[in-house]
């Protein structure tokens, strides 16, 4: 068919010389009110027929908006800016609206990051994957259906033709966002932006359609994946792009960005994923906050390590660290070493000074850490992983185990689902902790985990059973608030967003004070105050934030706060629901590593929930795995980890993405 | 949609697909939509990743909203003190001089029995004002007991009161206020009444659905997890912020109750002279549109400006708290 | 589905036999001798006239009695007698009731009109025009109606004579009233469907919709106005609140025959069985309406279906 | 009567009873067309054996005949009696009706309707709330023949005659009467008269619309002309907000509006379209009514006082746009017995009135400048009635309280309900009631004034007048046809009431029409209710 975009349509397929897609210069602005955002600055690369690239970065730093720019949805009040921008020979930045549209879906396909409200709530899934066909005319109306069937079934949903009936709402996470997709290959694009397709996705599922960008690229697709998540790219990508406020900080092949990162922030990155290999290992490196860069210089100053005045006001010149390689920093990490080791801090930069926190505060080592997935890039697959793996210097790898805390048997919670019917939220659990211990409890979204949670923390009464707490009758059988209230405080909960267990009203000062305010160490307000300062300083926040509100802190501040507040009354037991879910995973590294500290040095129990198995190997000591509320299987965590009993555990670890074993696999070409 | 109305109505326990951004209210109860109207809809800002700052959401543009503010602290300037504007009295009459025109002596004119329309209108800033606020602090203050009441009530308490609040929202509020004026007469007094009996089921149900928000915060949880007792917890946090969002939509509920006693001034019913009250010169003056426009036409516009200024501002305030308030629901 | 409609009915049932009991009980405090009230100041009946009056209306009975008298009456669909025009207050209401619901629906069919142009075509656009059509709608809903109306009547029927200015004869005579009824309405709809259009257009699956390769005006239609049409709908039971209140003051400007001038002379002259009867059917029409929004909802939006089978 | 009246004319008005619409004199009525007349308030009950309302009785006095008509002068004249004969107690009246007459039905008209009618109205079923009182002390009719009938009363009564004259004691079919008597409030068709029009149809909150009767032959002799009326249809419109009945017809859209406001009559003598006919309103003018029984008025001085202080002359001008009269005595000009002596007797005086009040004790001043006594502020309360406004008497009553104030008296205007205004003010707890009662005979001082007609007993001594001479004058009033007699007894009685400042005449309505210059021949009857039998419109 003759379009209106030469070179697209009618050529031949790769009749045109060059990669698919090349970006070059782009540069992205938004006007916010009276602002200038610069979202996106100059950035350039270049995609093959069927290549995968994948930009990956923390929240905010472009990834989105080069994305949408691609497609020609910048959207708000933007203004784009590029030397070349083209797709198969045409220029992209040359199209009128009505060329663009002709281009969308048929052309290039983008499947927008947020899967769970991509799709019209009101209308079919069949209708949405049928809308590129119906918009470009690509299929008779009596064909049609059948399209939307074959695209649904290509993409792994069964029983498409039933699900092409159905909305939204009535399928579940993974098969949305298979739908999503379905609707945006459905005109046969060559190229497919993803933006964080697998993000709210349980493991399992994420897996699954991580498979399915993988069949689909092995078709031809070329696939422009983005992904904050440095573990979900690397078995799929061939070249990573690592943004960075608005710049491509550091870019090449996947496996030579995996294994030798040139950029701090990849680095860091990189450092910060905890795998299944970093257990009990210090995650993040602490980095205390610099001065910030001014516009021309480098974002990433006011975090790096290694930033030093020019940092600030210059931005580096594109290098090239290798053939391929490009990192953009004044202080680019050398070239790995021969022997494929590489401690990319200490041959160039002399070790960091100490942190305001002083040396003896958690964060205060100044000893370097290696990134641990260099480390275990050479470590054996997971099945065969010895019991003990090697543990950082410093961290006991025990806790003191005690009496039992916390017992909790045969515990049972029904509610009533869409549909009328009772569901079974928690069936028949039981398990006990022990003081000082970690018991980690994972399971997938809906599993009954919270609700465990939420019973063990007396603020949900079980239909049955019953929980003790240090040998006293503390939920179930009848207890009465009442009964609980004078023991409340030795059981604190750290919650998944800190954010919302705050009173919005209260400063910082008032959040934990209101903690310690009824402890023993009643006193005057002074006493009030120094005591929430040494709370803060334990879980590494300076007492200038003590006026603050929630609002004005950041993410990975609150769950500090949080923390602190939890700690206030001296609890014996914390119970974490997804503490570190809802962070970035440099912030995510520095939360584990607090709690980690914390548990050492305060002897506290730890009912830690998260979804996140790897997140649970950093911390656990025993591991419980829930499914439809029930538990399929506990024990020692290494034990668990190294023989999983359960089909189900079997699976969850399967599906875990494991970053260095691309890599590996990579270097084995 | 605002923030408050397309929140999950509690009782009707339907819930609403968590993961839409505006996914509307079942199971709806009379009323329900009240807010939208108070509040005349901000927006919420969009699901996770689409969520960009702009400043400018309220559907007025900012110069407005200055604009508005000053004409807002002109009429609570002229409220609190209107003897700085003019040296007359209200209710001097001067018949000499009556119905006469706008000009140097009297630059609103006068009215039947030439009293001199702009002083009246600057007295009554006064008297409306304070009518509206009267009106709508006993709405909000019953709304806030009744919804309180509703939803830190036990099974019971909560199903009875729901329910009188459904019976009294299927009664539009001007004939409720027609109602409760029937019953107590006319008057300023009862007009206040009136309205305020008319406008509580509206704050009862916002105040119900902040307190359940509320409730079932994070924070709130955190503090019973500290051992506080009930009391403490509902007036430490509770209250105070369920009531939050409850006085930023009261602001424009200022503006519907000086409508309704207007109204009421028009049907006969409302407060009683001589007492400068815009609604009821307003109400005099339309039977003088023909041959002396004036004494109607200036305390219509005092009463169209001063609505307007306060739905304005009130807007924006409610825009600017529902970054804040949007995070409590738990999203 | 029929459970759900079920449920609704019942609830609204609870809702008009609440507002039932609240006019029985509104009718008990009233101050001072119903039949004084009744005859007014300005009457020479004599005593036996007034016992007789008593004895009419049970004003002699107990309390409880006279509830359950009501309450049965009302189930036969006796809603009483007037006290002031001596007849059954259903005759009364049922033959003031079509002018009102001509006024109401030509009302209802402009304000939407009104709001759709307004709101199609300025939505998501900062443009002066959105500003001037926002102010305009703000001014619309900040006039007391009854001005907005002798306003609109002096301009457009004794200055420029174009529209009849009272009764209900013909539809020219309805357009003034009509408009007057619909412009605040009007204004509020406006604001929450330009609202939604534009919550809508920020969705995500508006921008996937824009990268399958629909045009602007294709996603409005296809996607944006069944999203925003949700809110609309929940203020319908303040639509019709707002008009059937609305209603007294335009009828009263207008001269026009109606339930709203009913209850109106009801109130003036305290003629309770009247007021409750109107109060009554207001508070069934309103429940109706919200049983139709939402079972129109339900129609509208497939995540209701499976929420509603409860 | 009373309250709810809408009332009437003026003295410059050179045609009295028949005033008749511009050149109209000159020319010839054409019979046909119809006209459009626009009143404000409707009636709430049609039934005019039952409300007291005027304007029930305005509208039906065009489809219902009385036994007499009065004239200005105070005559009857024969109407549907050819003649009646009155015994010397005044017990008894005797008529003889016409033989001509037929009701719309056909029923023919003969003294079983009389009585018919007059027991309808006496029976306690009836629930009759002015015209059982307009009977008195009736005590039965008999049927003396086909076309006699004889009206007992158990005591003297003279104001009969009068009453007959009103439409309040006009005559229903008695087919109607029997069948139909509980639907007659309702108005429409089952209302049968024998009147120059029949009551076609009744749209509540719209138009009430009389058609006519062609069979019609026996007007009386205060009529213009004899014979069927001329229009064809007389509809009557309800528009209760003044600026719409009076918009209606500048723009042409009505041909006759009723109940113009004052402010807008100048602009409708200027407009060259249309004319502006008037009458004043007999009776009881517009007037406050002091309680001599509650303090501070059980002192005649404060009462006096606060009479003198009235700046009425000036008020009533300014509110009214001079169109309405002010007041000097209890009866109004036009009504028989009024006492000419009265006006000007009492003029506006303030230092009389301080000098009355300082003599009374009421010396000191507090900080808002109203007199105190032992500490007590000089209060009176004057309860309003919000619903009930009308004529703009709250905008008086503000003019009041501005002129009272000039003489340290507070005058406090509490909103009030209905059912406590009843009840509390007809206990005599309020200082200050003010009413109107429009009749066309002096007997309403009886009524106001008797000792004997208590509020709470149906009659209207709101003044609380507990004065034996007063007493003896009214029921001597009412028990004799005298002249002379009763004006010198209703002329004490004027005079006593006023100079005891039980009273404060302020003003007396008039009923103020306007009309296209097109419609001729409209005429006020006693009570200043137009009438449109003798009306008729130039025709195309
Ligand atoms: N329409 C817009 N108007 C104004 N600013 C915008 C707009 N879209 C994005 N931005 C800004 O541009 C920057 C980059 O946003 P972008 O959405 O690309 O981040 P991201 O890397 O995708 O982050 P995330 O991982 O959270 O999705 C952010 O600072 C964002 O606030
Ligand atoms: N208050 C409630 N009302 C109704 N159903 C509930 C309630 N709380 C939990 N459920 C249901 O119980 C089941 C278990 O929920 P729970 O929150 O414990 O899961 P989870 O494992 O914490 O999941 P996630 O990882 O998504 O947080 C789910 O199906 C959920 O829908
Ligand atoms: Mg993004
Ligand atoms: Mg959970
Ligand atoms: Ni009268």
């Amino acid at each position: 068919m003759t379009g209106p975009v030469g070179g697209v349509d009618g050529g031949p397929v790769g009749g045109v010389d060059g990669p698919l897609l090349v970006v070059d210069g782009l540069d992205v602005t938004f006007q916010v009110g009276g602002e200038r955002v610069h979202a996106v600055r100059d950035v350039s690369f270049a995609l093959d027929r069927g290549e995968c690239l994948a930009i990956v970065g923390e929240s905010g730093s472009g990834k989105s908006v080069t994305a949408r720019t691609l497609i020609g949805l910048t959207g708000g009040r933007s203004t784009v800016r590029a030397r070349r921008l083209s797709f198969d020979g045409t220029d992209l930045t040359a199209l009128t609206e009505a060329r663009w549209r002709a281009v969308r879906g048929r052309h290039i396909g983008l499947v927008l990051q947020d899967a769970l409200v991509s799709l019209d709530p009101l209308r079919t899934v069949g209708a949405e994957v049928a809308e590129p066909l119906r918009v470009h005319r690509l299929a008779a109306r009596d064909e049609v259906a059948g399209r939307v069937r074959d695209t649904l079934a290509d993409v792994g949903v069964p029983d498409p033709a039933r699900r092409a009936r159905q909305y939204p709402h009535q399928l579940s996470g993974g098969l949305r966002q298979r739908a999503l997709i379905a609707s945006a290959v459905a005109a046969g694009p060559r190229l497919l932006l993803a933006d964080e397709p697998t993000t709210a996705l349980d493991v399992t599922v994420q897996a699954q359609v991580l498979d399915l960008l993988r069949r689909l690229r092995q078709e031809g697709l070329a696939l422009l994946l983005i992904s904050h998540d440095l573990a979900v790219v690397a078995g799929i990508a061939d070249r990573i792009a690592v943004m960075y406020g608005g710049l491509i900080v550091e870019g090449g092949p996947a496996e030579q960005v995996l294994r030798d990162p040139r950029h701090p922030y990849t680095q860091a990155l990189l450092a910060a994923v905890p795998t299944l290999h970093t257990r009990r290992s210090r995650l993040a490196v602490p980095v205390p906050r610099q001065p910030g860069a001014g516009p021309d210089g480098c974002p990433y100053a006011a975090r790096c390590r290694l930033a030093d005045e020019r940092c600030r006001t210059e931005l580096p010149p594109p290098a090239e660290a290798d053939p391929g390689h490009s990192v953009l920093c004044w202080h680019p990490a050398p070239a790995p070493d021969p022997s494929g080791r590489s401690d990319p801090f200490r041959p160039s930069h002399p070790s960091h000074p100490s942190g305001p926190f002083g040396s003896a505060g958690p964060f205060g080592s100044a000893e370097p850490v290696g990134p641990a997935v260099l480390a275990v890039a050479e470590t054996p697959p997971l099945a065969h992983m010895p019991t003990g793996s090697v543990p950082a210097a410093g961290m006991p790898t025990e806790v003191a185990r005690g009496e039992v805390l916390l017992d909790v048997d045969g515990l049972s919670r029904r509610f009533r689902g869409p549909g009328g019917a009772w569901q079974h939220a928690v069936d028949d659990v039981s398990f006990q902790l022990r003081a000082g211990e970690t018991l980690g409890v994972v399971g997938e979204s809906g599993s009954g985990k919270t609700t465990v949670a939420r019973i063990v923390l007396g603020l949900l009464a079980p239909d049955a059973g019953t929980v003790r707490f240090a040998g006293v009758p503390w939920n179930g059988d009848g207890v009465l608030e009442r009964d609980r209230r004078p023991h409340r405080r030795r059981i604190q909960a750290v919650q998944q967003d800190p954010l919302s267990s705050f009173d919005p009203r209260y400063t910082v000062e008032r959040i934990v004070g209101e903690a310690v305010a009824g402890s023993r160490r009643r006193g005057g307000r002074r006493a009030r105050r120094d005591r929430v300062a040494v709370l803060l300083d334990q879980v590494g926040l300076g007492a200038n934030l003590l006026g603050r509100r929630p609002r004005d802190l950041s993410g990975g501040q609150r769950q500090r706060v949080a923390i602190a507040r939890a700690l206030a009354p001296e609890p014996a037991l914390l119970v974490c629901d997804e503490p570190v879910s809802a962070l970035d995973v440099s912030i995510q590294a520095q939360i584990l590593d607090l709690l980690a500290d914390l548990q050492r040095d305060l002897g506290v129990a730890m009912l830690f929930i998260s979804h996140d198995l790897a997140v649970i190997h950093q911390v656990g000591d025993r591991l419980l795995v829930m499914r439809d509320g029930r538990i399929v299987e506990s024990g020692e965590l290494r034990q668990v980890f190294a023989q999983p009993a359960h089909p189900y555990t079997r699976e969850l670890l399967a599906a875990v993405p494991r970053p260095a074993e691309s890599a590996s696999r990579a270097m084995a070409r | 949609m605002t923030n408050i109305d397309t929140r999950t109505d509690i009782d009707a326990g339907t819930g609403s697909s968590p993961e839409t951004g505006g996914s509307p209210e079942t199971g709806s109860s009379p009323g329900a939509g009240i807010d939208t109207v108070l509040t005349g809809g901000a927006r919420r800002p969009g699901p996770r990743g689409w969520s960009v700052p702009r400043p400018g959401v309220v559907s007025v543009p900012r110069p407005g909203v200055v604009v508005a503010a000053a004409v807002l602290a002109l009429a609570a300037f002229v409220a609190a003190a209107p003897g700085l504007l003019t040296d007359a009295a209200p209710t001097d009459i001067d018949p000499v001089h009556a119905l006469a025109g706008p000009g140097a002596g009297h630059w609103f004119g006068t009215d039947q029995l030439g009293r001199d329309v702009f002083t009246r209108v600057v007295y009554g800033a006064r008297t409306s004002l304070l009518l509206g606020l009267a009106a709508i602090g006993l709405a909000v203050a019953g709304g806030v007991v009744l919804g309180l009441a509703t939803a830190l009530g036990g099974r019971g308490m909560k199903r009875i009161l729901t329910w009188l609040t459904d019976v009294t929202l299927a009664l539009p509020p001007v004939l409720l206020a027609l109602l409760v004026v029937a019953v107590l007469g006319a008057g300023t007094a009862n007009t206040v009444i009136a309205i305020a009996i008319a406008l509580i089921p509206v704050y009862g149900r916002l105040v119900r659905t902040e307190a359940m928000l509320v409730l079932r915060s994070g924070y709130v949880e955190a503090a019973v997890g500290l051992g506080l007792r009930r009391g403490v917890v509902v007036a430490r946090h509770v209250l105070p912020n369920a009531l939050g969002p409850v006085l930023v939509l009261a602001t424009v509920g200022f503006g519907t109750a000086l409508m309704y006693a207007s109204a009421l001034s028009f049907l006969g019913l409302g407060s009683s002279p001589p007492s400068p009250e815009w609604g009821l010169m307003l109400s005099e003056g339309r039977d003088f549109l023909q041959t002396a426009w004036w004494t109607g036409v200036f305390p219509g516009a005092a009463i169209t400006g001063t609505v307007i200024a306060v739905t304005v501002v009130g807007r924006y305030a409610q825009a600017r708290f529902a970054g804040r308030v949007d995070w409590r629901a738990g999203r | 589905m029929l459970r759900a409609v079920g449920r609704r009915l019942a609830r609204a049932g609870a809702v008009v036999l609440g507002a039932a009991t609240l006019a029985f009980a509104a009718l008990q405090l009233l101050p001072g001798d119903p039949v004084a009230v009744m005859l007014g100041p300005a009457t020479t009946a004599s005593p036996q006239v007034r016992e007789q009056i008593r004895a009419d209306f049970g004003f002699d009975e107990p309390v409880p009695v006279r509830y359950l008298h009501y309450l049965g009456d009302l189930v036969t669909g006796d809603l009483g007698r007037s006290y002031q025009l001596q007849q059954p207050v259903t005759a009364l209401i049922g033959e003031q009731l079509w002018p009102t619901v001509q006024l109401v629906a030509a009302s209802v069919t402009l304000a939407v009109v009104i709001a759709v142009v307004s709101a199609v075509l300025t939505a998501g656009r900062r443009s002066a025009l959105r500003a001037v059509v926002t102010l305009l709608e703000l001014v619309a809903l900040s006039t007391p109606q009854f001005w907005l109306g002798i306003v609109l009547l002096t301009v457009f029927s004794f200055r420029l004579n174009l529209f009849p200015v009272a009764g209900a004869q013909d539809l020219r005579a309805l357009v003034l009233p009509a408009v007057t009824l619909a412009l605040p309405v009007a204004g509020v709809l406006a604001q929450v469907l330009r609202e939604g259009i534009e919550t809508a257009l920020e969705q995500p699956f508006v921008v996937a919709a824009r990268a399958r390769g629909r045009s602007r005006i294709g996603v409005r239609l296809r996607h944006a106005v069944r999203h925003a049409a949700a809110p609309l709908l929940t203020l319908s039971g303040w639509v019709t609140g707002s008009l059937l209140g609305g209603a007294v003051l335009v009828e009263t400007v207008f001269g026009r025959p109606g339930l709203g001038s009913l209850v109106l002379q009801a109130v003036a002259s305290r003629d309770m069985p009247v007021v409750l009867g109107v109060v009554l059917l207001t508070a069934t029409v309103v429940a109706v309406v919200f049983i139709l929004v939402d079972l129109v909802q339900l129609a509208l939006d497939p995540r209701l279906r499976t929420a509603a089978a409860l | 009567a009373g309250l709810l009246l809408t009332a009437c004319g003026s003295d410059d008005d050179p045609a009295p009873g028949a005033a008749g619409a511009g050149t109209g004199a000159t020319e010839k009525p054409v019979a046909g067309g119809s006209v459009t007349y626009a009143i404000d308030t409707e009636p709430t009950c049609f039934d005019i054996h039952v409300s007291p309302q005027d304007i029930t009785a305005a509208i039906q006095r065009n489809v219902f005949d009385s036994l007499v008509a009065e004239d200005e002068s105070g005559t009857f004249h024969p109407w549907l009696a050819s003649s009646w004969e009155t015994s010397p107690d005044l017990k008894t009246y005797t008529f003889k009706l016409r033989q001509d007459v037929t009701f719309t039905d056909g029923t023919r008209f003969d003294a079983a309707a009389v009585k018919a009618n007059f027991d309808h109205i006496k029976a306690p079923t009836t629930k009759s709330r002015y015209a059982a009182s307009l009977l008195g002390s009736y005590t039965g009719t008999d049927v003396v023949d086909q076309f006699t009938a004889r009206v007992n009363f158990a005591q003297p009564f003279a104001p009969f005659l009068q009453a007959a004259s009103t439409a309040y004691l006009g005559f229903y079919s008695p087919k109607t009467l029997a069948a139909d008597a509980d639907k007659l409030c309702g108005g429409g068709p089952v209302a049968v008269g024998t009147g120059p029009f029949t009551f076609t149809s009744y749209t509540k909150g719209q138009s009430i619309v009389l058609t006519k009767n062609p069979a019609y032959n026996w007007a009386p002799a205060t009529a213009k002309h004899t014979g069927a009326a001329y229009l064809d249809t007389l509809t009557i419109r309800v528009l209760k907000e003044n600026s719409t009945r009076i918009g209606s017809l500048t723009s042409g859209q009505i041909d006759v509006a009723g109940a113009v406001p004052p402010a807008n009559v100048a602009a409708v003598e200027a407009n060259g379209r249309l004319q502006v006919l008037r009458r004043d309103a007999a009776g009881s003018p517009y007037s406050l009514y002091l309680n001599t029984t509650l303090a501070p008025f059980t002192d005649e001085r404060v009462r006096v006082a606060f009479q003198r202080g009235l700046n009425i002359d000036q008020d009533v001008k300014t509110v009214y746009f001079g169109q309405y009269k002010r007041s000097w005595s209890p009866l109004t000009a036009v009504t028989p017995s009024y006492d000419r002596s009265l006006e000007n007797s009492w003029p506006y005086d303030p230092a009389k009135a301080n000098q009355l009040l300082d003599e009374a004790g009421w010396t000191g001043r507090d900080s808002d400048g109203y007199r105190t006594r032992d500490g007590h502020r000089l209060t009176v309360a004057w309860p309003i009635i919000p619903a009930t406004i009308r004529e703009q008497r709250d905008v008086l009553g503000q003019a009041f309280q501005e002129d009272l104030k000039k003489i340290g008296i507070e005058l406090t205007r509490p909103s009030l309900d209905a059912g406590t205004y009843l009840k509390e003010a007809y206990a005599g707890k309020y200082a200050v009631l003010d009413f109107s009662w429009a009749r066309f005979e002096p007997d309403v001082l009886r009524l106001f004034f008797h000792s004997a007609s208590t509020l709470a007993g149906g009659g209207q001594n709101a003044a609380f007048v507990k004065d034996p001479e007063v007493d003896t004058w009214t029921t001597t009033g009412a028990g004799t046809f005298d002249e002379k007699v009763r004006n010198d007894v209703y002329a004490r009685t004027q005079q006593r009431v006023v100079r005891i400042g039980a009273v404060v005449p302020v003003y007396t309505p008039s009923s103020i029409l306007a009309a296209g210059r097109h419609v001729h021949g409209i005429a006020f009857d006693t009570n200043a209710w137009p009438q449109f039998y003798d009306a008729w419109r130039d025709r195309k």
